[in-house]
């Protein structure tokens, strides 16, 4: 039913946007608790140098985010080449750019959640940790990331919506490529360009905005789960 | 996957219902894939510039095929100005009367204090056709400080529809399409600069890509490109 | 057994300035509210860092800003119950209580799980998160964390301070052997002079961040003038004694002390096991004569070496019995009737029951 | 003054379900940890919705889930000392204190900033922020922010346990106070037992969720089995009396007991005024005689009345001293070498220093 | 010499963001703080459609909400007619319309962070507040609001700039009329849109980081000043 209801080029744009968005919430989470920590916790020369540039992509029209990716990590950039030859890793209108590009402009977002729930961890728990023995990195998995999951669950969630919604900067950035690099929203974008492709653009954003929610309620249930072990009785 | 089972297609996002059919039509007949990626010509054009893995380009204006000819990204030898459009002024469906685009046309005084919805006048190119009309009927003076500038041609389309804006500026192609909008006018043809859909290879164009240009010029082609508006220009050069 | 603390700390208008050494294996640090207890503990467990100091358990620095020495707090070895509880919100309790044995090396691992637990009473809790714990059953659950992290110092700050006189009467008797296994030193602030007189072996007094007194507790617990108001109820002598024989029939256990024997309530210790008996000042009636007829069963002949008096009705007495020294706290108005003054033989009378638990203990072994 | 207390509630496996009727002043809320003190509080507080029962307080129904009644918290006018402090991190102390009065109508406001800031010593403190108060400082400015709320009963869950003595010396009489003007009913939480014979005029003892006795204070306090080890040490007889004269010389007061007159340290208290003391069992000394040239200044002739002895050496010894009924703690084995039996003639002999501020109190007035 | 650096009509532009963010912000902390409450604490029926229809914006791509809010709060449409008629609130091609696009785009983050500070929040000074007599109302006011500054500052400072850069909503429900709606990033966009464009775009691009940059600061300074009172020695 639902395959008379879209075509395979509009399932794949589907599996597609699954993809790059678990592919982009995946590869930000690490980096993303790591610079929250280091914004909440850290006192270095370029720490706030460091907020603004992690602010950057919600500030800058996704447009432009795009075309700086384009030029960094571009197939002629520096970057680019540099990751294709040693990594193996290419981006450029890959759907791997596309991941790239949802997370960068997640990023803030994810950064943010996780940011607030750590500057609420009561850091007497984590002396707590250190007494009984336990190195700063243990008490930081032990004790701090379990306060946190809250905080990371509503990161994840908005970084993961967000690359459902990400358009600027992902055609931008890899073009619109069906099967390769066309997103859900690129997809319903090309619709919007053509007499007549309202229906199918509604159709496509009424999927995109089942899964997000979907993903959305699934965050809260887990973080709602969590929540009700901490609370204090 | 695009890249390695069939040719790569970079269009402006306005050919998108005639392309889409005349690229299923080409792979039925050749069994080769053709994936075309719609998006504004200059992302396009920059795009080739950095690298996209596109065999065939077909821009809505000349100055991106220009801007990727100088950069030395396309066959010059393949060009051709492929399609033509129209321009014309358009109203909400029941409102307003039929005006004459004649020189000296008071368009302000028809907008009734309202707003002229055009693509950006500057950037985008059916608004610079637009802007360039208006000048040439000597109506821009009296109008240019009431402009809406839509982001695309489709999104001044829709303040018209909308009743948001009482004349609007799109091709004709759009216009044609939507229930809610009537044409009040068209612009002589030489009161802008040629509307013209250019194609051309790129300069890493597989050898397929050759074959799907030359079915740019089909019959078949020309049918849907006509279908949906366009009028056809040129059988684009399929050798070199 | 050494702790040696020598720091300066400022806290807005406070300021901690405490120097003091203490060989005890149980180091009581008593003062009244405010008085910087707290932040003299944080700063042993390196979660406060002195402007300027010194501090070394047993010989091991763990501070010394000279020498620029900070060992960072998860290296110290601390067993901390915090005054707080501080139980970590997303683990159970058992989670909670095995939390340090992860960081301590398994040769160290002494502390037995199940006897820590029941001990504490703590057995039901442990699948419970400490969310939903009363008061007292947290307070349970941090001592029981703290030591089953097999420490290399013991921190209390008021750890028995909301429990029930029950549970810790069941607790007293463990500390005690952690203290008198003398593997790990033990500081503990408390505000209980009994808890003080039955667990110290030594006792630092803190007064406006400054450690006024430092000594051995048998000797600071004998100043009146340390303790407060309404402490001097609570001053006293401390006596080593050593069971001399049971009495199996009253259910009652005869000590013997240099001043002759003692007559308490049954001890389950083996005959000849040293014992330190707190004879409060306030539990000693003199009289000029040895008594007849008295439900009084401890008699102590000796003689006033001391009076000494204040403001108010009270009067300390020191007496020496057979070279034991004891404290009788009286009211002048008796020590005129009696025609009391230093020198003169008098008896000591103490009622057997006020050896209850809480001023018999076992002698702590001193190194 | 009235407070009703008729619930049932379950959390987890723990069930409270209490039923009692304290017509005191203040109650005093004992049991051991665990045995459902704060919940209890919670619950008369609002903070817990019982499943089902009745709370009233002065006749005032705060809760009955029968007729469907459930007070708001904020409209209960509790003033609730917690457990665990729960000042407002934001707000100075100042302002902590005084968060109540806002929400107090003018005309109820009683207490005194002044007086209550002074009483509580934490003047000093008046601009910081609770996060850095000592432990004994946050729970100072808890009971000064409960009183300056005017409440309409106050609740205290175990507000003194972290403070040092001299500090609860000064706290009790306030408490008195508030306990005798008689317009809030208190409920107080306590461990201690000194601290509920001086404090309470009725008594509940929790156990395991149930209120397994209550009373008044006088009555509930005279049963040893109520207060497990080390507790019998503290049970005793509250007798009332009054003052007789004072012995100005000597810093003495003596009282008028039914039994005879009792001298006691020094009271600042007119001639005639009414006063409770609580003779503790264990400071009674039994004689056959009256007995000569010793420092206790109180003998008191009595008859036996009773003898109860359970396990181990002690035996508890009713006795009758003109009608007044004391208790009296000795061995098996002095009762045994005295002969003594029901009917038998005896002394009971107190020293004067036994009665301190901890046992001697002004007599709450009951109404 | 910022004059000789813009010309008047980006001048006009940045002075005209600054208007529409701090509009936005203003307009949405309110009923963003609210709805944070409503989701963090609300027992209602609506409550998951309402989390769903909060993050909407998020999800969809921005020219989609655009054009909603066209079909909404259009000259035509029935809220926009009535809104204009009743309270004379017109948003059709004018800046408040710009406002109401940014204000909508950056409520999700707003919601986000309140919520995350809300639910962090220990309940328990709460009750302790109801104790003492103050209605529910007063508590939220006098002991949750200030405990959830750090986040409110956080989430304003997340739709600040968010409407610094938004551009696919506010061009497609407002268009692109200079000294009305010509925001920067619309501003920036059009001059993406001509090759040789690019010089003057970067200049604006610059513009407007270097504003949400040095407000991403402010708020930081603030949050650190009102979490270091809030700290537990
Ligand atoms: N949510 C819950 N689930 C299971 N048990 C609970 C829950 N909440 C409280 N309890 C139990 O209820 C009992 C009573 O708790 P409460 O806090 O009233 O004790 P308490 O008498 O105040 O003790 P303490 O003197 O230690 O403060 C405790 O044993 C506690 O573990
Ligand atoms: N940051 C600070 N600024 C000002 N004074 C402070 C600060 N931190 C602590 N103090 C003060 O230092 C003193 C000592 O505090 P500490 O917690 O060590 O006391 P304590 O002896 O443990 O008292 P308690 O028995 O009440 O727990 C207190 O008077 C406290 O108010
Ligand atoms: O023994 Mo007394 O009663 O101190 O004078
Ligand atoms: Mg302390
Ligand atoms: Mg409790």
């Amino acid at each position: 039913m639902l395959n008379a209801w879209l075509s395979p080029e509009e399932w794949s744009a589907v599996a597609l946007s699954l993809k790059v968005a678990a592919t982009a919430v995946a590869a930000s989470l690490v980096p993303g608790i790591a610079v929250a920590m280091l914004l909440a916790r850290g006192r270095f020369p370029g720490r706030r140098a460091l907020d603004a540039v992690v602010h950057l992509p919600l500030v800058l029209p996704p447009v432009a985010v795009g075309y700086l990716l384009l030029l960094t990590f571009g197939r002629r950039a520096p970057a680019g080449a540099f990751l294709a030859e040693h990594l193996g890793l290419v981006f450029s209108f890959r759907w791997t750019g596309a991941a790239l590009a949802c997370a960068v402009m997640g990023f803030p977002l994810l950064v943010r959640a996780v940011r607030l729930s750590i500057e609420s961890v009561d850091r007497r728990l984590e002396k707590a940790g250190e007494t009984l023995g336990a190195h700063p990195a243990w008490v930081f998995l032990l004790v701090t990331l379990p306060l946190i999951t809250p905080g990371i669950l509503a990161g994840a969630v908005l970084c993961f919506a967000k690359a459902m919604g990400e358009f600027g900067a992902t055609i931008t950035f890899v073009s619109n490529i069906p099967g390769e690099t066309q997103t859900l929203p690129t997809a319903i974008y090309a619709f919007t360009q053509v007499p007549g492709g309202e229906g199918r653009a509604l159709r496509l954003t009424l999927v995109s905005v089942a899964i997000s929610v979907a993903a959305l309620w699934a965050s809260e249930w887990l973080a709602r789960r969590v929540r009700r072990r901490l609370a204090a009785g | 996957a695009a890249r390695s089972e069939g040719i790569v297609v970079f269009a402006a996002a306005s050919l998108r219902n005639a392309l889409d059919d005349i690229a299923a039509a080409w792979q039925r007949e050749s069994g080769t894939k053709a994936a075309v990626s719609y998006a504004g010509s200059n992302v396009l054009a920059r795009q080739i510039e950095a690298g996209a893995p596109a065999d065939v380009f077909l821009s809505a204006d000349l100055d991106w095929m220009d801007y990727a000819a100088s950069k030395g990204l396309i066959d010059p030898a393949s060009r051709t100005n492929l399609l033509g459009n129209a321009l014309v002024l358009i109203a909400p469906k029941d409102e307003g009367a039929d005006i004459a685009l004649v020189p000296g046309v008071d368009l302000a005084a028809a907008l009734k204090g309202g707003r002229l919805a055009m693509a950006g006048v500057e950037a985008v190119p059916a608004g610079r056709y637009g802007k360039a009309a208006l000048q040439r009927l000597g109506a821009w003076e009296g109008v240019k400080d009431r402009i809406a500038q839509a982001e695309n041609v489709r999104a001044a389309l829709l303040f018209v529809a909308r009743g948001e804006a009482p004349l609007g500026i799109v091709y004709r192609t759009d216009a044609a399409s939507d229930p809610s909008v009537r044409v009040v006018a068209t612009f002589p043809a030489d009161a802008h600069p040629p509307i013209l859909y250019p194609a051309a290879l790129t300069r890493t164009a597989r050898p397929e890509a050759r074959a799907f240009l030359a079915f740019l010029g089909s019959p078949q082609a020309r049918q849907a490109f006509e279908r949906h508006g366009f009028s056809f220009r040129g059988k684009p050069v399929s050798g070199s | 057994m050494s702790l040696e603390v020598d720091i300066r700390h400022r806290l807005g208008a406070f300021v901690l300035d405490a120097h003091f050494r203490s060989e005890g294996r149980l180091t009581a640090l008593f003062g009244r509210s405010g008085a910087g207890k707290t932040t003299l503990v944080n700063a042993i467990g390196g979660l406060v860092r002195p402007e300027r100091g010194r501090i070394a358990v047993q010989g091991r620095v763990l501070l010394d800003t000279d020498k620029g020495i900070d060992v960072p707090v998860h290296r110290r070895r601390v067993g901390y119950v915090f005054q707080e509880g501080r139980l970590f919100p997303h683990l159970t309790v058992r989670q909670n209580l095995l939390f340090g044995r992860w960081f301590t090396p398994r040769r160290e691992r002494r502390a037995d799980f199940g006897r820590v637990v029941d001990l504490l009473g703590i057995g039901h809790l442990l699948g419970r998160r400490p969310g939903t714990l009363s008061g007292g059953e947290k307070q349970r659950v941090a001592i029981g964390r703290a030591l089953l992290a097999d420490p290399q110092i013991l921190l209390m700050d008021e750890p028995l301070a909301s429990l029930d006189d029950t549970r810790k009467a069941e607790i007293y008797p463990y500390i005690e052997r952690l203290r008198d296994e003398g593997r790990v030193p033990i500081v503990l602030v408390s505000h209980s002079v009994p808890e003080i007189a039955r667990l110290a072996t030594a006792v630092v007094v803190l007064a406006e961040g400054r450690a006024v007194a430092c000594g051995p507790a048998a000797e600071i617990l004998r100043h009146p003038e340390l303790f407060p108001e309404p402490g001097p109820a609570e001053a006293g002598a401390l006596v080593e004694t050593r069971v001399l024989r049971h009495e199996d029939s009253f259910d009652l256990t005869v000590l013997e002390t240099r001043s002759g024997p003692l007559t308490v309530p049954r001890l389950d210790l083996p005959v000849g096991a040293p014992l330190r008996v707190r004879i409060r000042a306030r539990d000693v009636i003199l009289a000029l004569e040895r008594p007849q007829g008295l439900s009084a069963l401890n008699v102590l002949p000796g003689r006033v070496e001391a009076m000494e008096g204040g403001e108010g009705p009270g009067l300390d007495v020191t007496l020496d019995c057979g070279g034991e020294r004891l404290l009788a706290r009286i009211t002048r108005k008796s020590a005129a009737h009696l025609g009391l003054a230093p020198g003169r033989e008098v008896h000591a009378i103490v009622k057997s029951v006020a050896f209850d638990s809480q001023v018999v203990t076992r002698t702590p072994r001193e190194d």
